[in-house]
């Protein structure tokens, strides 16, 4: 967490703020008949099991350990946790969820996170430094270079930072736009990548002809400098530069219930 | 057929200096009363197989019992990193430890193509990331029919697999209830496997969500309630989120690590006395 | 979303002439009624697809529907040989039927490969037989670890499967119970699924040995009691063997199963209305 | 069911002879500790169901349907009667079976039989004729070819007749020793393939040396030459043919029971 904003009569953090623009894309996506999100853990978490509670039609959850169709009363802290299993529709082994349901494209959007996230949308969980002697050893890609494959879209979450929003990533655990335009394309990847970077500061999508995540939005009261001195590329920001919305009343104590149970 | 045993014994048996053993149980059911044993009965040079090596395997690296570790994911899940995993793969202690890096969908793979008695599976796996450079165990294949390019990973045949489950019968059938992760492949897959429950039972009710390993594919049961603890059993037990967090604070340094190992694993005598001393209560 | 449909409008908008269709089932829940609507339709031109084409293939084969079959075992389970599909294969009657055969697990690796978005499986089989001479989709694969060489099959993806389930609730999950055979390959590896039930229910209740397919998933689930007769659905029907039996009568001469066919498929409205008529009450 | 032979007190048809011999393998082999069958339906089914109420330890029935040591009260009509399932330790899927189960090694024993049986043991179940245009389609392999390769050994339980024991088979459906001895390896099939053939007048297995198989055993009353004339190849007789024990009152009697049940 860090500042506070103030939004009319609530204060807002930038998390809430970041969490509730990623639950705002994921009922879009489920009004848009692309419902089935790949949840990890922490942030997506969060802001999938808030989208649940506020779209109608709400996204459906599906966790890498082997649940589908989660309805969660309370925030897990580990994609294992028994309430997932509880509120599942169906629960199935962690072979079969990767092969049948992630492999074979039935997920519209998966979450990835990491270390670091470079110009071209792709991801660094595995070292900091070079692999065979990292200064820092990270936890490694998990799911992620499958979701970064088959989902058929990605959304990012992270915390913006210089040392985090990188030219190019050490190590590439999961594929954005990998070398840029064409990539994914000449790879025969089927998911179409990373499309949203949803950030503490705003909201990055990847530039049509360049693939270069480009900011589309600020999150209220957020300066284009904040941003510049966040990102280790040479950001760029889009003409027509839009500010998103404040948090409404409504979601701001949904999150806040959703985090409370 | 399995044999009921004490877990002293299953390991005693069953876990040798320099085997391939894998720990399964995702999140669910983690076996970390069996990890404890292998700690108590100082195995070494083992090489470590697990999807997410979290602080079961953070404390067999940390008591230098490990010299290879094959896995997905290495981290305290919500927590943050594993530190005597971290101690081991940046400074060599307590010596090296070799890794071969894989992602969720391959070791899952793997693991099948293992029981399924198939030297390799396929999946589309891998493509534009940075693994297949540095892990052996990762190549191309091609579609006979499409001449569309896959990826294929090599069968994981641990010499031991061992799971936790949360309930077997006299004749050592067991049953896995819940999220039933990758045990069965694991056990499957292995050429021995250890089960410890959380009960035994004259007669094994159907219950929804559940996998039945029939008694002769585990070579011993172990009756070892609370033995996945602070990883849960569903419907005994609920995640200690509380200890995950714990872990952190005491895994962060080597001596009070070492402290910690030697007071509660090499200070008791089994995981009852071990539960005892840490003050959980098995329902 | 799966719409909640009547047969007839399922089959109506799912069903194509010159369709790749898989109706599947493993003795346990067939869906018959599905069939029988089929043949009422009028469909044409049909490439079968199904492990064990039994009685529900002998009679689409009969009725002219079919030009394809894909396969492992064509016979009437306990009873003996089918008599339309012998006169299709081995008379042409009513018209040539091209077959493309396999074993059972070839099939099974089919749809696995199918329903996990891979174009083909791997698999120890096939080796010594004489089926890789006549079937073009068997050719062999190297292990890229131990040069091992194994069986590659390609994926199956029909254009729609049909499966029978005990129930669904109200929004379209479905609930298969029981032997759950194949039915959730072939559904999750084909473009469109129709789901025939025995009860709609308001919810889900989970039940031992159980496979749910979620709604998102399905294309359409139809109310149909009784619609694996004489299959079974277990909890709710039992097996009729007498049916199976009498089948090698009515299937043995052309002008009486074209009769049986007339009288009992084209002269019933649906379903019900066929279960009426042939003496069957549905629980 | 042909002929009657007497035996004491009971009449024993050949059937019975053949299924009760086939039960003794059965009991002989899960006292060896290969207790795994992996059972067809008919003579198969009916055999391993007696062995399982004649032996302790009991032989554990595995069906091609998904079923894990199933212990029906009444013989099943087909591999996925609901008695199966219901008395099952567990279900499984049937990709399952075969990946997990058959193919893995787990099965010790798996039964085939089918329209003709060659000298080697390779079974045709699939056409008399050519496979083009058959004379006789046949069912087809269903799931014997991966039978024949994978589980650890192979009986055959057929009634006896030149017309189905052939010098070769019309078509391949399974393998059995394929053209003779080496073939088997020369093809890396792991199992050990047919070693017992029960037939309704004796017992055959194949010749250490050339794979033929060849008489063992005749049962109680059968003539070498009626087994020659039901014989397509030149078939021998070990040195030292036995004849079988002649069923006993409780087999016989509890075979009755399982058939009535």
């Amino acid at each position: 967490m860090s500042d506070i904003t103030t939004n009319g009569d609530l204060a807002a953090t930038t998390d809430e703020i970041m969490i509730i623009n990623a639950a705002r894309q994921l009922g879009a996506l489920a009004a848009a008949g692309k419902p089935v999100c790949f949840v990890g853990i922490g942030l997506p978490s969060t802001a999938a099991n808030l989208a649940r509670r506020l779209y109608d039609p709400a996204p459906v959850l599906v966790y890498e350990s082997g649940c589908i169709g989660s309805k969660p009363q309370r925030l897990p802290l580990s994609i294992g946790d028994g309430e997932l299993a509880e509120t599942a529709d169906a629960v199935v082994s962690v072979p079969e969820i990767f092969a049948y349901w992630l492999q074979a494209g039935r997920i519209d959007v998966g979450f990835l996170g990491g270390a670091q996230l470079d110009k071209y949308g792709n991801i660094n969980s595995t070292v900091i430094g070079s692999y065979e002697s990292p200064t820092t050893r990270l936890p490694g890609a998990g799911g992620a270079p499958e979701i970064a494959a088959s989902a058929g879209a990605v959304m990012v979450i992270m915390r913006q930072s210089k040392r985090s929003f990188v030219e190019r990533c050490d190590f590439r655990s999961s594929m954005g736009f990998g070398d840029g335009p064409g990539h994914r394309e000449r790879l025969g990847l089927r998911g179409a990548g990373v499309r949203w970077v949803i950030t503490d500061l705003g909201v990055m999508e990847p530039h049509p002809d360049t693939c270069v995540l480009t900011v589309r939005a600020l999150h209220p009261g957020v300066e284009r400098a904040q941003v510049v001195d966040a990102t280790g590329w040479a950001v760029e920001f889009v003409d027509d530069l839009a500010v998103t919305d404040p948090p409404t009343l409504h979601e701001l104590t949904t999150l806040r219930a959703v985090q409370a149970a | 057929m399995a044999e009921i045993l004490s877990l002293r014994d299953a390991v005693a048996a069953c876990v040798h200096d320099g085997d391939t053993i894998a720990l399964e149980g995702f999140t669910h059911l983690i076996p970390h009363a069996a990890g404890h044993e292998i700690i108590r009965q100082h195995r070494r040079n083992l090489h470590l197989v697990r999807m997410t090596p979290d602080m079961v395997y953070d404390q067999l690296i940390g008591s230098g019992c490990a010299t290879k570790l094959t896995f997905s994911w290495g981290g305290n899940p919500g927590v943050g990193s594993l530190q005597r995993f971290r101690d081991a793969v940046e400074n060599g202690w307590p010596h090296p430890l070799e890794i071969e890096e894989h992602s969720h969908a391959g070791m899952a793979t793997r693991y099948a193509a293992g029981a399924a008695g198939l030297p390799f599976g396929v999946l589309r796996g891998y493509v534009g990331t940075g693994l297949p450079e540095y892990t052996d165990t990762i190549k191309g294949i091609e579609c006979p029919f499409t001449g569309e390019r896959l990826t294929a990973v090599p069968a994981l045949n641990p010499d031991v697999s061992i799971v936790h489950a949360q309930r077997a019968d006299r004749d050592g059938n067991v049953q896995i209830a819940g999220l039933v992760g990758v045990q069965k492949e694991a056990v499957l897959a292995a050429k021995r496997s250890i089960v410890t429950v959380e009960e035994l039972v004259d007669h094994l009710e159907p219950v929804p969500n559940s996998v039945v390993l029939p008694t002769w594919v585990v070579t011993a049961v172990c009756h070892v309630p609370g033995g996945a603890h602070p990883s849960f059993a569903m419907g005994f037990s609920d995640r200690d989120n509380r200890f995950y967090k714990d872990w952190d604070a005491i895994s962060k340094d080597r001596d009070s690590f070492t402290a910690w190992i030697d007071a509660n694993i090499h200070g008791t005598a089994d995981h009852a006395a071990y539960l005892d001393r840490i003050g959980v209560t098995v329902r």
